[in-house]
């Protein structure tokens, strides 16, 4: 037990280390699509280290102060609920916290406590962005749902486990390729949880300056910071794991959530932004028919 | 057979008065015509041909006396209903009367407050 | 439109009426309840008049609810007239001499002429109720001749109630004596065709015919009075 | 026993007494005329208790002048005639007193006089064994009328007298004319020798149409559709009394004499016309009352209709194949329909009496005028509409039972008549409560706090009559505590011994009740409604709130008449008990701020249980637990008055302002424990009506969507609410429809799901409504954009709110996720996988107004109003750290619940136990996956803290800065409104679902509501006030009757 838990800690690092430096990747690649030469890989680690050194912190109060906790234990936890190899002993983390539904609500969970605590800080920009990402959600998630469904109930089970297990044998057993649509589906809609262009109006950099998170500072923020990359890493995880069969081994896992990490970074340099609800009914259209194609398919064959 | 005719014809004509005229005197005049129709008919339904009044004042009218009379009954429920008559009339007055007093006008078209 | 609705309206009663009434042949014997009054009213009341058997005896009770209906009918249209202001144009001086000459002629004769007819309603065509609009007339006589007559209404009042409650008591009477409400046996019935006979049904009627004559007075009086203008 | 021809003989000797006395001593004619009337009516009590009591073992028959029937008159007074005469003289009693208190016009001798009479005539028309002297004494009632009717002198009065006088003079004729060809063709006059020979064989080709004659002329008295303008017309104009008199007591003498008439007359179709005359009189004038603006003849229309529901019970007692337990019914209701209208309808006029004006207008704000109106008012409109305990409510029931032996279609017209009448009713009440000031009441109130106190004592009555008739009995407990609720009333003059007495009751009742707590459906909705109702009890502390005298007794009646419903054995009991929580919580909801949406209400809740009523007298057995299988039309039926308390869609529209506008101390047990009867109730349906395999799954199937798109309609309409309770209100009403999804699946894991919801709902939305009170009581105003930051001024009531939510939201590792968990794992295992995607896109928009509650109330700016504002009260806090320790409890360790719900479920036979395993690693494990709530609570809350301390440890100087100090683009914010996003939160999600939040149910509703009111207002065009017309229809009405009842 105590060996799993050591275990998962060094993930957690791992998987943050990781996190950071794709997001230093990801600087790297759009300042050079832009033809600027852009921050080193490593910036994101040189970021965080100097946020973590400031002297002062300026709070607003408990729930302000508690939300980077939030932030990060959530983030940590999605983590470490989806399993990086499947079978591992180790690297299955705590997948035996709970099956993808546990999973997908534990998700919120890191958003809902940082948004809270963004609320606190009295700036309007805070929750504007949170509106805006709740109501993205709302939007991202109809897609996103489906194609987990197809899954859930193509393989009878809920358990990453069971869906990883359900793509091994050749790569056309991927669930990529064997419910395509549904994945199209849940793809796209990773597009909104990434908050990448054209779905990027939460952050909206330039009008509410990345909205929630506007009023954390200094150690606060490199919490948030730690937890947001991990949270990605998650993120990609889990898509690898319904979509790409799961990983055997670590390297496979590196291979694959880089793979993923890709997509939105591609469509996130050529294409403008999208209104709040443009974006909402963007995702309750095309994906989600895509995500249905696949369901009525399911649904019939049973 | 002409009594029963002209009874009800009687009926027939104070109703229609109450059905088609606009002043509430000749409604009231077609109840009473109504009243004296029907009570026309009661007491012809009583009648029987060749028989006398229901008032035993002579001898021979005591033995087997209803072989020779006509049925009493009718006169004396007609009795009664011309009572009613009256007094349905008296207080139909009244309340006309009261009417006119109120509105100055026995136009039934101005006693339409109440409707719906 | 109106008229030729009521028409068509008028004409199916009609039928139904003649359709009932015809099942009934005119003039043809047929005789139900009242072979029973026929065959023992005299024997049972002694009235000469069946007639009156039938309404102050057999169906007294009726006549009982008759009484009370005219009342009825003068106490609403006293309480109806009583605060009336129906001003109308009325004369107010006496008539022709010739009809005030023959009115007090006239007068005592037709009152003693409605007590005639009430008093002998269980021998005789007639009754209280004939009687009593005899002398009703009577009054109408008067009041249309004088403007200033005035029958006394603390009378016509004291009179009517009495004359109600005296047929009620009958009635009582015929309860707690005779053994059911209006029995016709508290008082020796006599004999056939003669003025002291037939039991309470001479009582009962004097009292409809004083009851029906102050009433129908009383109404009278009480609408002339109504259109009167006040000074 | 009285001779009853003591009675008439007084009478009329008084009668003619006042008459001399008036001539010489006015004032002294009071001195007859009151012991009369209370001699008439002690006389008739005196026989009506002799026949009762059995010391009078047959009809006293009175043969006047000593003659045998046939010969002379003689009067039949039975069981019948001796309560109706009871009932006349009560009724002119009371109205007697009522008009001398006011003063009777002068010359008073001579109205006393009409009155006395119209008493009598009305009695002698019950009492008289002979048709004509019916005539006599029709007439006597007529002209006593007429001249009652003018009396007032009003023009309206007067105008009323004439048309009533035109018409009657035609009935009598009629009647006149049918006894005398009646005579002629049988050659008797009394009732039972005509009767008789009739029975006896007799016939004759046009004793069919001297029949209907009488019948027809009848009918004109009775006021039947369309004949009835008259009547209406002295509703509006005659003076009140005069038309208590005639409404409570005259008409209810010719009814009697018609079912008499009718009965010994004979003929095949005289059922027919009753129904049809009857039928069409109540479902019309309930009908064409909905939009009249003018009270008195609101009044005159539910008179009318009252009348056509009394003619078709007749025609019911009429009918030749009516079972002998079904005539028995029918006999009981009409008793009880007779004594509830008279009564109701004398008190109702009566109070009109007292009130100025007849427009509805006028009568707003009447209600809080005097504590004697409101009840003599609540009581008479509870009682006249129908609604329990009071004596019309058995005797709807009673029909209802009777009628559906003998025609589904018939039990439709009744119970459609009587939704009807409580819309109107319900819309006077409404607009009778309205209004801030005070209206002007008169004090003449005596007379109808009379009526409406003979109706309350009526209700054992009534109930033991119903009860014997439909073999219904209600658990004694729980009748007890409904008696002792309502004795809390009498504690009125101190809130805080109500709120005592109301706690110390609770605690009886759950001792008296222990034994019934057992691990069944029913024990365990009824641990819910006990703890639950004492747990929110115990917020309401009244400390200087303005609560209503009568708020505790109503509060109390609902949660006793909970734990009825869920005790009932029959279909019945729990028809009584959901009627009886379903008024109790209107009176609730309408001591609040929104009196329409208790309207609303209402007539929904009426819609539901008249449904729900009708498919009860559709089943072939009256218990529950008998199992039918009377196909899905049915228990669609049955299970409409359940999904309006759940408020499904598209039943939903009551429930926002209903929630939103209840008395605050209210809304946590009608959301919290109050919306579970209607997931009880659905529960019964589910496992003991819809048997049949083939069409319980399509039913199923509907009513998982309708449960799935209720929690999705709400919930996206929940995020736009700017109301904090009406937010409440929308996300209470969603996660009811989870609970019916849940229901629908019927499968045990589903089951399980529902019944864990339905607790830890209770717990969570418990905790947000009394939460929101306290806020609400604190704050001065539940609208969010007025709030903000009060974090800082509430942090116990935040982080209580915050758990909520958390569970709420379905988050782990708090209580509410288990829920969700379950159903979608019973929803995929179903294969229902439409439905749980909605389901699941639903639950993801609870995050959405997740957030808004406690973004908008406790985050963001505190605003200047609210800087005073101090922490809830302790009562309130004490409850929400109470109902927060299940929420984490539970999270951790939800077999807590869920071996109880397995429990009970093992006793629900046709459900099994649901397929779930329970392993120390995986935690609760089904066949789809598995999830480890005490692995997930550790490890939050292990990591939060480790976190924590990390933080603090190595964190730099933390700075706590005032709330106005953000970086906010070097602008200086002047105030803090100008900092806080409190409005309109989600506009551009709007934007996005525009098209999803039309409201449509409530347009479709309120378009069907007013067309209805349309084609009323026009239907009732045809009362064109003409008197020739309502001659017309007279004759015209009885030559139908003639022409198509004469075969």
């Amino acid at each position: 037990m105590w060996a799993k838990i050591l275990y998962a800690f060094l993930t957690l690092i791992g998987g943050i280390a990781y996190g950071l430096l794709l997001g230093g990747i990801s600087r790297k690649i759009t300042a050079r699509m832009q033809n600027r030469r852009g921050p080193t890989v490593w910036q994101n680690f040189i970021d965080l280290w100097k946020l973590f050194r400031k002297k002062t912190a300026i709070s607003h109060g408990v729930m302000f102060y508690l939300a980077p906790m939030f932030r990060l234990v959530g983030g940590a936890g999605t983590f470490l609920l989806v399993p990086v190899v499947v079978g591992s002993p180790y690297l299955s983390n705590f997948s035996f916290g709970g099956d993808l539904i546990v999973l997908m609500y534990f998700m919120v969970l890191g958003c809902l406590g940082m948004a809270l605590g963004a609320a606190e800080s009295g700036h309007p920009h805070a929750p504007i962005g949170v509106t805006r990402g709740l109501s993205q959600m709302a939007g991202y998630e109809l897609p996103f749902i489906l194609s987990v469904i197809v899954l859930m109930v193509a393989d009878k089970t809920a358990t990453l486990e069971g869906i990883v297990r359900a793509q091994q044998g050749g790569i056309l057993h991927w669930h990529l390729f064997t419910h395509p649509f549904a994945a199209a589906a849940a793809f796209i809609s990773l597009l909104g949880m990434m908050t990448s262009y054209p779905f990027q109006v939460v952050l909206a950099p330039q009008e509410i300056a990345v909205g929630p998170p506007t009023e954390y500072s200094s150690t606060f923020l490199s919490y948030m910071f730690s937890g947001r990359s991990v949270f990605a890493v998650a993120k990609y995880l889990l898509f690898m794991n319904l979509f790409l069969g799961g990983a055997s081994n670590l390297l496979w896992a590196f291979v694959k959530t880089f793979a993923i990490f890709l997509w939105p970074l591609f469509i996130t340099n050529v294409f403008p932004r999208l209104r709040l609800e443009q974006s909402v009914l963007f995702f309750w259209t095309w994906p989600t028919f895509l995500g249905l194609v696949d369901l009525l398919r399911i649904y019939l064959v049973r | 057979m002409a009594f029963f005719v002209s009874s009800i014809l009687l009926i027939l004509i104070g109703l229609y008065a109450v059905l088609v005229k606009r002043n509430i005197m000749k409604i009231v005049i077609g109840l009473s015509l109504m009243d004296t129709g029907v009570n026309l008919l009661i007491i012809s339904l009583g009648f029987i041909r060749g028989r006398t009044a229901p008032i035993i004042n002579t001898r021979d009218l005591l033995v087997n006396t209803s072989s020779k009379v006509v049925d009493p009954l009718p006169q004396a429920l007609v009795l009664t209903a011309i009572v009613i008559g009256v007094a349905v009339t008296a207080v139909a007055l009244s309340i006309v009367m009261l009417m006119y007093s109120k509105k100055k006008t026995l136009e039934i078209d101005e006693y339409k407050e109440l409707k719906w | 439109m109106r008229k030729w609705f009521a028409l068509a309206l008028l004409i199916v009663l009609g039928f139904f009426l003649a359709e009932i009434a015809s099942s009934f042949p005119f003039g043809q014997e047929k005789w139900g309840v009242s072979k029973h009054y026929v065959d023992r009213g005299i024997e049972e009341n002694r009235g000469a008049n069946l007639v009156t058997s039938i309404v102050v005896n057999y169906r007294g009770f009726d006549t009982l609810g008759e009484v009370t209906v005219l009342f009825l009918a003068a106490t609403a249209l006293a309480f109806l007239l009583s605060t009336c202001r129906c001003r109308r144009k009325y004369r107010r001086w006496d008539a022709s001499l010739i009809l005030k000459t023959a009115s007090e002629t006239l007068y005592p004769l037709l009152i003693l002429f409605g007590a005639y007819i009430f008093i002998h309603g269980h021998l005789t065509p007639g009754g209280g109720f004939q009687g009593g609009t005899v002398i009703a007339s009577a009054v109408m006589l008067m009041l249309l001749s004088y403007f200033s007559f005035h029958p006394n209404h603390r009378a016509l009042s004291t009179t009517e109630g009495l004359a109600g409650l005296a047929f009620v008591l009958i009635g009582f009477a015929g309860l707690v004596w005779g053994g059911s409400f209006l029995a016709n046996n508290i008082l020796p019935l006599g004999q056939w065709n003669r003025l002291f006979s037939a039991g309470v049904i001479p009582l009962i009627y004097v009292a409809v015919g004083f009851k029906v004559g102050a009433e129908l007075s009383g109404l009278i009086t009480d609408m002339l009075k109504a259109t009167k203008e006040e000074e | 026993m009285v001779n009853p021809i003591l009675i008439i003989g007084i009478t009329l000797g008084s009668a003619f007494l006042i008459g001399i006395v008036q001539a010489f001593r006015p004032r002294w004619t009071g001195w007859i005329f009151y012991p009369t009337l209370v001699f008439d009516f002690l006389a008739s009590a005196v026989n009506l208790y002799g026949f009762l009591s059995g010391s009078i073992g047959k009809p006293i028959m009175v043969k006047i002048g000593g003659f045998p029937p046939p010969v002379g008159i003689n009067l039949l007074v039975g069981k019948a005639e001796a309560a109706l005469g009871t009932l006349i003289f009560a009724v002119a009693l009371l109205g007697a007193y009522h008009w001398g208190r006011r003063g009777f016009p002068q010359p008073q001798g001579k109205i006393m006089v009409l009155f006395l009479l119209l008493a009598l005539g009305a009695a002698g028309i019950s009492f008289t064994g002979d048709f004509f002297n019916l005539f006599v004494f029709v007439e006597i009632t007529s002209i006593a009328s007429y001249g009652l009717v003018a009396s007032s002198r009003r023009e309206e009065a007067l105008e009323a007298a004439f048309k009533y006088m035109v018409v009657g003079s035609i009935s009598s004729t009629f009647i006149l004319l049918g006894v005398v060809f009646l005579y002629k063709a049988t050659g008797s006059l009394n009732m039972l020798d005509i009767g008789g020979k009739i029975a006896g064989g007799f016939s004759s080709q046009v004793l069919g149409l001297i029949s209907l004659l009488i019948l027809a002329g009848l009918l004109v008295e009775l006021e039947v559709f369309p004949i009835n303008g008259w009547a209406l017309d002295i509703y509006q104009g005659a003076d009140p009394v005069v038309v208590a008199l005639l409404a409570g007591a005259a008409v209810k003498a010719f009814y009697l004499v018609y079912l008499k008439t009718a009965s010994y007359l004979a003929l095949p179709s005289f059922f027919k016309l009753s129904l049809i005359f009857g039928g069409g009189t109540y479902l019309v004038s309930q009908f064409f009352a909905w939009r009249q603006e003018n009270a008195r003849r609101l009044l005159g229309y539910s008179s009318v209709g009252q009348l056509g529901l009394l003619i078709l019970a007749g025609g019911l007692l009429l009918s030749p194949s009516l079972p002998a337990s079904s005539r028995a019914m029918v006999l009981a209701a009409v008793v009880l329909l007779i004594l509830n209208h008279s009564f109701s309808k004398s008190s109702l006029f009566l109070l009109a009496d007292n009130v100025k004006g007849e427009k509805l207008e006028d009568w707003k704000g009447v209600l809080s005028s005097s504590p004697v109106f409101r009840f003599s008012f609540t009581t008479s409109v509870f009682s006249v509409a129908g609604l329990p305990p009071f004596p019309g409510f058995w005797a709807k029931l009673l029909l209802v039972m009777a009628a559906a032996r003998f025609s589904p279609w018939l039990v439709a017209l009744i119970l459609a008549g009587a939704l009807a009448e409580v819309v109107y009713y319900f819309r006077f009440f409404y607009l009778v409560s309205l209004g801030d000031k005070k209206a002007e009441v008169g004090n003449n109130l005596l007379a109808p706090l009379v009526a409406s106190l003979f109706l309350v004592g009526a209700v054992p009555l009534a109930y033991k009559m119903a009860a014997d008739k439909l073999s219904l009995t209600l658990p004694g407990g729980v009748l007890v505590l409904l008696g002792l609720s309502l004795l809390v009333y009498l504690l009125g003059f101190s809130r805080l011994l109500q709120w005592l007495a109301s706690l110390g009751l609770v605690a009886y009742g759950a001792y008296l009740l222990l034994p019934f707590l057992k691990a069944d459906l029913s024990g365990f909705f009824l641990g819910l409604i006990l703890a639950g109702a004492a747990v929110l009890l115990l917020a309401t502390y009244p400390g200087a709130k303005n609560l209503s005298s009568s708020f505790y007794p109503a509060y109390l009646v609902v949660v006793f008449s909970m734990a009825g419903l869920v005790l009932s054995t029959t279909w019945f009991s729990l028809f009584v008990f959901w009627e009886i929580m379903s008024w109790a919580s209107f009176l609730l909801i309408n001591m609040g701020r929104g009196k329409k949406a208790a309207w609303i209400y209402a007539v929904l809740s009426a819609a539901g249980a008249y449904a729900m009523l009708g498919g009860i007298s559709l089943l072939p057995s009256p218990y529950i637990s008998s199992v039918k299988s009377p196909g899905p039309w049915l228990a669609l039926l049955l299970s409409l008055g359940f999904l309006v308390k759940m408020a499904t869609v598209p039943l939903h529209i009551w429930a926002r302002d209903a929630y939103g506008e209840s008395p605050d101390d209210f809304t946590p047990l009608l959301s919290g424990i109050m919306s579970k009867m209607g997931v009880f109730g659905s529960a019964l349906v589910f496992l003991y009506v819809v048997i049949n395999l083939s069409s319980r799954s399509s039913f199923n199937y509907l009513l998982g969507w309708a449960g799935v798109l209720t929690a999705f309609f709400m919930t996206l309409l929940a995020v736009f609410q700017e109301d904090l309770k009406k937010l409440l209100a929308y996300s209470s009403v969603a996660q009811v429809g989870y609970i019916l999804l849940g229901l629908a699946l019927f499968t045990p894991l589903g089951w399980t799901a529902a019944l864990y919801h339905t607790v830890n709902h209770f717990f969570f939305k418990g905790l947000l409504f009394v939460a929101a009170a306290g806020i609400v009581y604190r704050v001065g105003t539940s609208y969010l954009p007025h709030m903000g930051g009060l974090i800082r001024r509430m942090p116990l009531t935040f982080f209580a709110s915050l758990l909520a939510v958390i569970a709420l939201a379905g988050v782990p590792p708090l209580s509410g996720f288990a829920g969700k968990w379950l159903l979608y794992t019973a929803l995929i295992e179903k294969g229902w996988i439409f439905i749980a995607v909605v389901a699941f896109l639903a639950s993801t928009l609870a995050f959405l107004y997740s957030f808004k509650i406690l973004h908008a109330v406790f985050l963001g700016q505190l605003q200047e109003e609210n800087c005073e504002v101090r922490e809830v009260p302790i009562p309130v806090a004490v409850v929400e750290i109470i109902l927060l320790i299940p929420l984490v409890v539970l999270g951790a360790f939800p077999r807590l619940i869920l071996d109880p719900i397995t429990r009970v479920l093992g006793k629900v036979t046709a459900l099994g136990i649901p397929d779930l395993k329970y392993t120390k690693t995986l935690g609760v494990v089904s066949r789809l996956g598995h999830w480890n709530a005490l692995f997930l609570m550790v490890f939050f809350a292990g990591a939060f803290i480790l976190a924590l301390i990390f933080f603090a440890l190595t964190s730099a100087r933390v700075k706590l800065v005032g709330q106005m100090d953000v970086g906010y683009s070097g602008e200086v914010p002047r105030s803090p409104e100008d900092l806080h996003f409190g409005y309109g939160m989600y506009d551009h999600f709007r934007r996005a679902v525009k098209w999803l939040i039309y409201p449509l149910a409530t347009r479709v509703w309120r378009g069907i509501y007013e067309a209805l009111g349309a084609v009323a207002e026009m239907g009732r065009r045809i009362y064109t006030g003409d008197t020739n017309t309502y001659a017309a229809y007279v004759i015209g009405i009885s030559l139908l009757i003639l022409l198509i009842f004469k075969g």
